[in-house]
């Protein structure tokens, strides 16, 4: 399917002053959420592995936004501003990085497994490749019930190494599953360079191996990203056609918080953050006149301040119950 | 009452949960057109469609992880895995991810998915097509295990299984697919978390599931003719794996023999040994026999199968050398 | 690389007489050493499960007869045509099959487990895909050594959908090993058509994952296998390139002995029957003048005799002694 | 002796072994330009180069089937999985492939393949990585499975696994990379099939492997202020499990602890007891108690996670209450 062919929704945001200031604020708050979390992380109020979007928040919030409430993501272990984009409360989150009972997960999860049956973010899986076959099945069950939903499934650049990615896109393109595979390249799973894990560098090129429509975006760009993802979705959703989306971005951090960052030069790390999407979608936002610095500086204020509430929250909630350990380790209580 | 195979008395489960309940569907590899590599699913498609009788690739990660998904998105599918020995390459799709999903999201979900499989030897089919694995998967907080070994039991616990909200590891065996027996019509549910006295008696209790249920209480008639009375406790629930039957048993035996058709060491019979002692310590008046599989990669030659695998003999020898009747 | 870049070992093939002469002897051996199988199974002499060859000799005698003695051979369970093309000696396969102390395997392995290390056939695996990452060990270990060996990895269509098999090409690619990957497309996956288990029904589309070469072949047409392979080979010993290549065939009886066929229409089997490649090289053979009917006859007969030898050499070999039960669980007996 | 952490020693006798032979060489995931996610391969890219330091990508079973090729063609990889829990994907690759191929071709090939990799919990890493999974591994002829505790047995074990011509899994733990104590210098090797007391005493046998080693070590010394002389046995050697250490201490102590971090039902602690009772069932006093994890997928709570791991306090309890002194 071409994009002209759908110009309505696609046009609407990309020239939608409300819409593009949302798209801002959505990337700011994942940007200012993940710079406290690493605050925190370092002040041991988080704790186990803890990675980061921080450069990634153009890829996130081009394609979530273009999902709908009732549509579903299934993401992987670097998952916090994926759960933002979807709606997810950002003060759960941060309880759950916290550990607290009132996190997304119970405390039980962690920053790796956040959740959010009703926002349907469909989870953080910490085992690389394993939630791809899972967003089949509910892809799988939205056919079966015959309900007018997608699903995004999101992985990294290294994820498209492993068997589990292959199986899933077979099947997606085979039974006409309504499914977006978004790939973060950020150019490295944890110390490895795509070009020494990944006989193709251009990932979208894995797709031809299943007749599958394979695009490749800037994901500095959201607006870009916006763009592709609209039609991708529509595809899924209208078509039942799966696609692989690979979207070109970085992370700014080591892989988690404990990584010491000696395998990339810092020449490469300055490179891409001069091409920071925050700053350059704000710039943009300022040059068509929809926002002025201080329009941004005040939203940028504000995001702090949501961002402090959630420390707040999170800090004063309670920890989960002892006696509460062998909770929903069954769906029925007594099987524990 | 109706005397089926345990393979058509599992094809009744199927049959019968998938009217009660249009959100129940199969999947897996040659279990629609083909009708199932060992026909448990005979006519299954042609009864409910493409849609509700999924083929799907040589892909047993795709296998698991869409169960998953669809559960989670609500429905209730039963997976088939041709056999056990082809789980090893979805094992992280049925330990990390169906086990473990509902507690790591602090009870967000559930994950009402069946697997049914078939494990065990003794068909020459060698090293890498004989095993039983069982006891991996009753080492697993989350998932419940099931090993029927008759054909009423395998209709009942199939179908307990189907409505359970967990997800559930149904061991079947390939050596037991011709077996027949009674089999109630119609609404038949045995629990998943009981084991049951299959045979009483009063010398000594064998505990034992699945294949080696057959081979327990077939030894435990010859046994009847030697002077030895055995009762014979089914140890169908294996996760959660109940003793109480087990144990008040023993109680009475004083004596007790394990009877699995894989590996010993570190063997289902490890763990009914070690509880009994647990439970039972004062009571034994010798220590627990195990009989298992030989610790072999099964071999292919028929006569070196046969040793590699426990027979109704090794049961009678054993029996009688543990109550000094040698 | 341009076939008419090599055309002095492919040429003399195609042309030199006893080449010929020898590819049709192979391809016939195939075919009445797997007829007497199907008898001996019929009679229990074999037990377990026996996957034939039948229908599928020019795909086997076409790529297999490429390699040098040194090179080796991955397969699967449907490989007693594999292992006789490598020139394992069709007594010790038939004595395997009767589970006799004598066979490759010494009665240990069965069909599915033919192994010759002399011949570097380096056996049959029963779990679909699981032979792919080996097949690439071995090319590691032979980059590693510096030989100029090469490695035939032999599966078919259905385990183009598993996970190992995406792995499997991807490193092939990266760490430039010598790997020659041949689908051996039989159109069926036990009863399922591919078409109904792949996205792509031409199976060669997915070397474009890797940037591999790929290659279609009509595996009816042994020098047509043969004359893609000659090229391949010489591309993975020369210059380290890996290469994906789909030889379209048929199995003429079922899965295994103990399929009842009964999902694909009688028409079909006829059809390609027809097209029997034993029967159409003979023909050619003739057509070319380099056999009369009388010298494909004579060599039918010899070649009956060969089977009929296996068969009795298996028949009076010795079964393995009981007491070697645990014989070869560990390389050092003591752990056993 | 110098002394050196595990990581160090782990390091020291690659280091040393693929100095010796030059048929070694390591592969895995971020080994090499990375130096390891847990830095035990650290610098041996930089002095072996990129051929025999292989940085792999995330596909686990290229990085065990790699492993098999090359070792079927006259190698001998080490290969690291970052973590046990990542095995899961692999499995198939290690039960079916590298544990049986030998059998299976009647001993026309050997597949020296030494498999490293971490297990355990404590770092708040959740569910999917934080198990252990020996016990499984221990269930299949075929492999060795060896747990080294102390930095010496990581090296010295290490050294044999490389020599070994069988597949070994090497399970290491997380928690113990940072461990120190002495380390021979050089040829140091330990044997692959030989349990071994490490504190001796009269009153109890405390097996433990791995960081539960330490664990148990730790205790006895606060039990010798209550009191209490606890023998701890190492159980570093898994498969074959070599009880004879055990069966010497119980025949003395009369009494047994069993302590792992992995989960109870059909954990090593069941193996380990069902063995106790049949060698010395006469000498026990008690039944065996066995330590284990918490049946639950590991969570991320600190608190939580703390009750779902064995810990000093629980060996020192168990061991009064199964003495009687409490
Ligand atoms: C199967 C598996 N193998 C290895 C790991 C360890 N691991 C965690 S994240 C990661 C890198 C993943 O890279 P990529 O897919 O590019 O995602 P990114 O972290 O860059 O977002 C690795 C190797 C794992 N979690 N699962
Ligand atoms: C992982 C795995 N899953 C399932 C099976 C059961 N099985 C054995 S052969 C086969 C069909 C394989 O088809 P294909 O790859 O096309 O090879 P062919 O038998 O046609 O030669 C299946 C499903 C298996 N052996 N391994
Ligand atoms: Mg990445
Ligand atoms: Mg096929």
């Amino acid at each position: 399917m071409k994009l002209d062919q759908r110009p309505t929704e696609t046009a609407r945001v990309l020239s939608d002053k409300s819409t593009l200031l949302k798209l801002y604020r959505e990337m700011l708050l994942i940007r200012r959420f993940e710079e406290k979390t690493a605050e925190m992380y370092q002040m041991a109020k988080i704790g186990g592995f803890c990675h980061l979007n921080i450069g990634e928040e153009a890829t996130i919030v081009g394609t979530v936004s273009a999902l709908r409430k009732e549509d579903y993501v299934y993401s992987n272990y670097r998952e916090h501003g994926h759960a933002i984009a979807k709606g997810v409360d950002a003060k759960a989150i941060m309880a759950e990085l916290f550990g607290k009972e009132t996190g997304t997960s119970h405390g039980r999860g962690g920053s790796m497994h956040l959740f959010d049956h009703d926002r349907r973010f469909f989870g953080g899986y910490a085992i690389v490749g394993e939630a791809l076959p899972l967003a089949c099945g509910t892809g799988y069950a939205i056919r079966y019930q015959d309900k007018p939903e997608v699903v995004m499934s999101m992985f990294g650049d290294g994820a498209t190494n492993i068997g589990a990615f292959h199986e899933s896109l077979n099947v997606a393109k085979l039974w006409k599953l309504p499914v977006v595979f978004v790939i973060i390249n950020n150019q490295y799973g944890m110390g490895t360079a795509v070009s020494r894990a990944s006989a193709v560098t251009e990932l979208w090129k894995k797709a031809l191996a299943y007749d599958m429509t394979g695009e490749r975006v800037d994901g500095m760009d959201v607006l870009a990203v916006r763009q592709v993802t609209d039609r991708l979705v529509a595809q899924a959703r209208d078509q039942h056609e799966p696609s692989l989306l690979e979207c070109v971005t970085y992370r700014y951090r080591g892989h988690s918080m404990s990584d010491p960052d000696t395998y990339r030069g810092k020449q490469e790390v300055t490179e891409w953050k001069e091409r920071d999407s925050i700053l350059k979608f704000g710039e943009y936002l300022k040059r068509e006149r929809l926002a002025s610095d201080r329009d941004l500086e005040a939203m940028d204020v504000e995001v702090m301040a949501e961002v402090d509430a959630a420390v707040k929250f999170a800090d004063e909630s309670p920890e989960p119950d002892p006696k509460d350990l062998f909770r929903d380790v069954y769906a029925d209580e007594a099987a524990s | 009452m109706p005397i089926l195979s345990i393979r058509d008395a599992l094809n009744q489960a199927l049959r019968e949960e998938m009217q009660r309940d249009p959100n129940v569907f199969l999947l897996g590899e040659d279990i629609g057109l083909y009708d199932g590599s060992f026909k448990v699913t005979r006519g299954l498609m042609k009864e409910f469609g493409e849609k509700r009788v999924l083929d799907t690739p040589i892909a047993e990660e795709i296998i698991v992880g869409t169960a998953i998904g669809a559960a989670m998105a609500g429905l209730r599918p039963v997976a088939e895995m041709m056999t056990v020995n082809f789980i090893m390459v979805a094992m992280d799709q049925v330990v990390n991810a169906a086990a473990h999903i509902r507690y790591m999201f602090g009870g967000g979900i559930k994950v009402p998915i069946v697997i049914r499989t078939p494990g065990g030897g003794g068909h020459q089919l060698a090293a890498q097509h004989s095993h039983s694995h069982e006891n991996w998967f009753a080492h697993v907080p989350g998932l419940k295990v099931v090993a029927p070994g008759t054909p009423a039991d395998a209709k009942g616990m199939l179908k307990s299984a189907i409505r359970d909200d967990n997800p559930v590891m149904f061991v079947e065996n390939e050596g037991t697919y011709a077996v027949k027996g009674e089999v109630p019509d119609g609404e038949h549910l045995v629990p998943l978390d009981k084991n049951e006295v299959k045979r009483p008696g009063d010398d000594v209790t064998i505990c034992a599931h699945s294949r080696m249920l057959l081979v327990a209480l077939d030894a435990a008639k010859d046994l009847e003719q030697l002077g030895i009375s055995a009762e014979v406790v089914d140890m169908r629930a294996l996760r959660p794996l109940d003793m109480a039957p087990v144990i008040e048993s023993v109680r009475k035996t004083g004596h007790a023999i394990t009877v699995e058709e894989g590996w010993r060491s570190f063997g289902v019979g490890a763990e009914i040994a070690a509880r009994i002692y647990e439970e039972a310590f004062d009571d034994l008046d010798a220590p627990v026999a195990r009989i298992a599989g030989a610790e072999v990669p099964t071999p292919y030659n028929k006569r070196l199968e046969k040793l590699a695998f426990p027979a109704k003999a090794d049961v009678i020898v054993t029996a009688r050398a543990l109550l000094g009747k040698n």
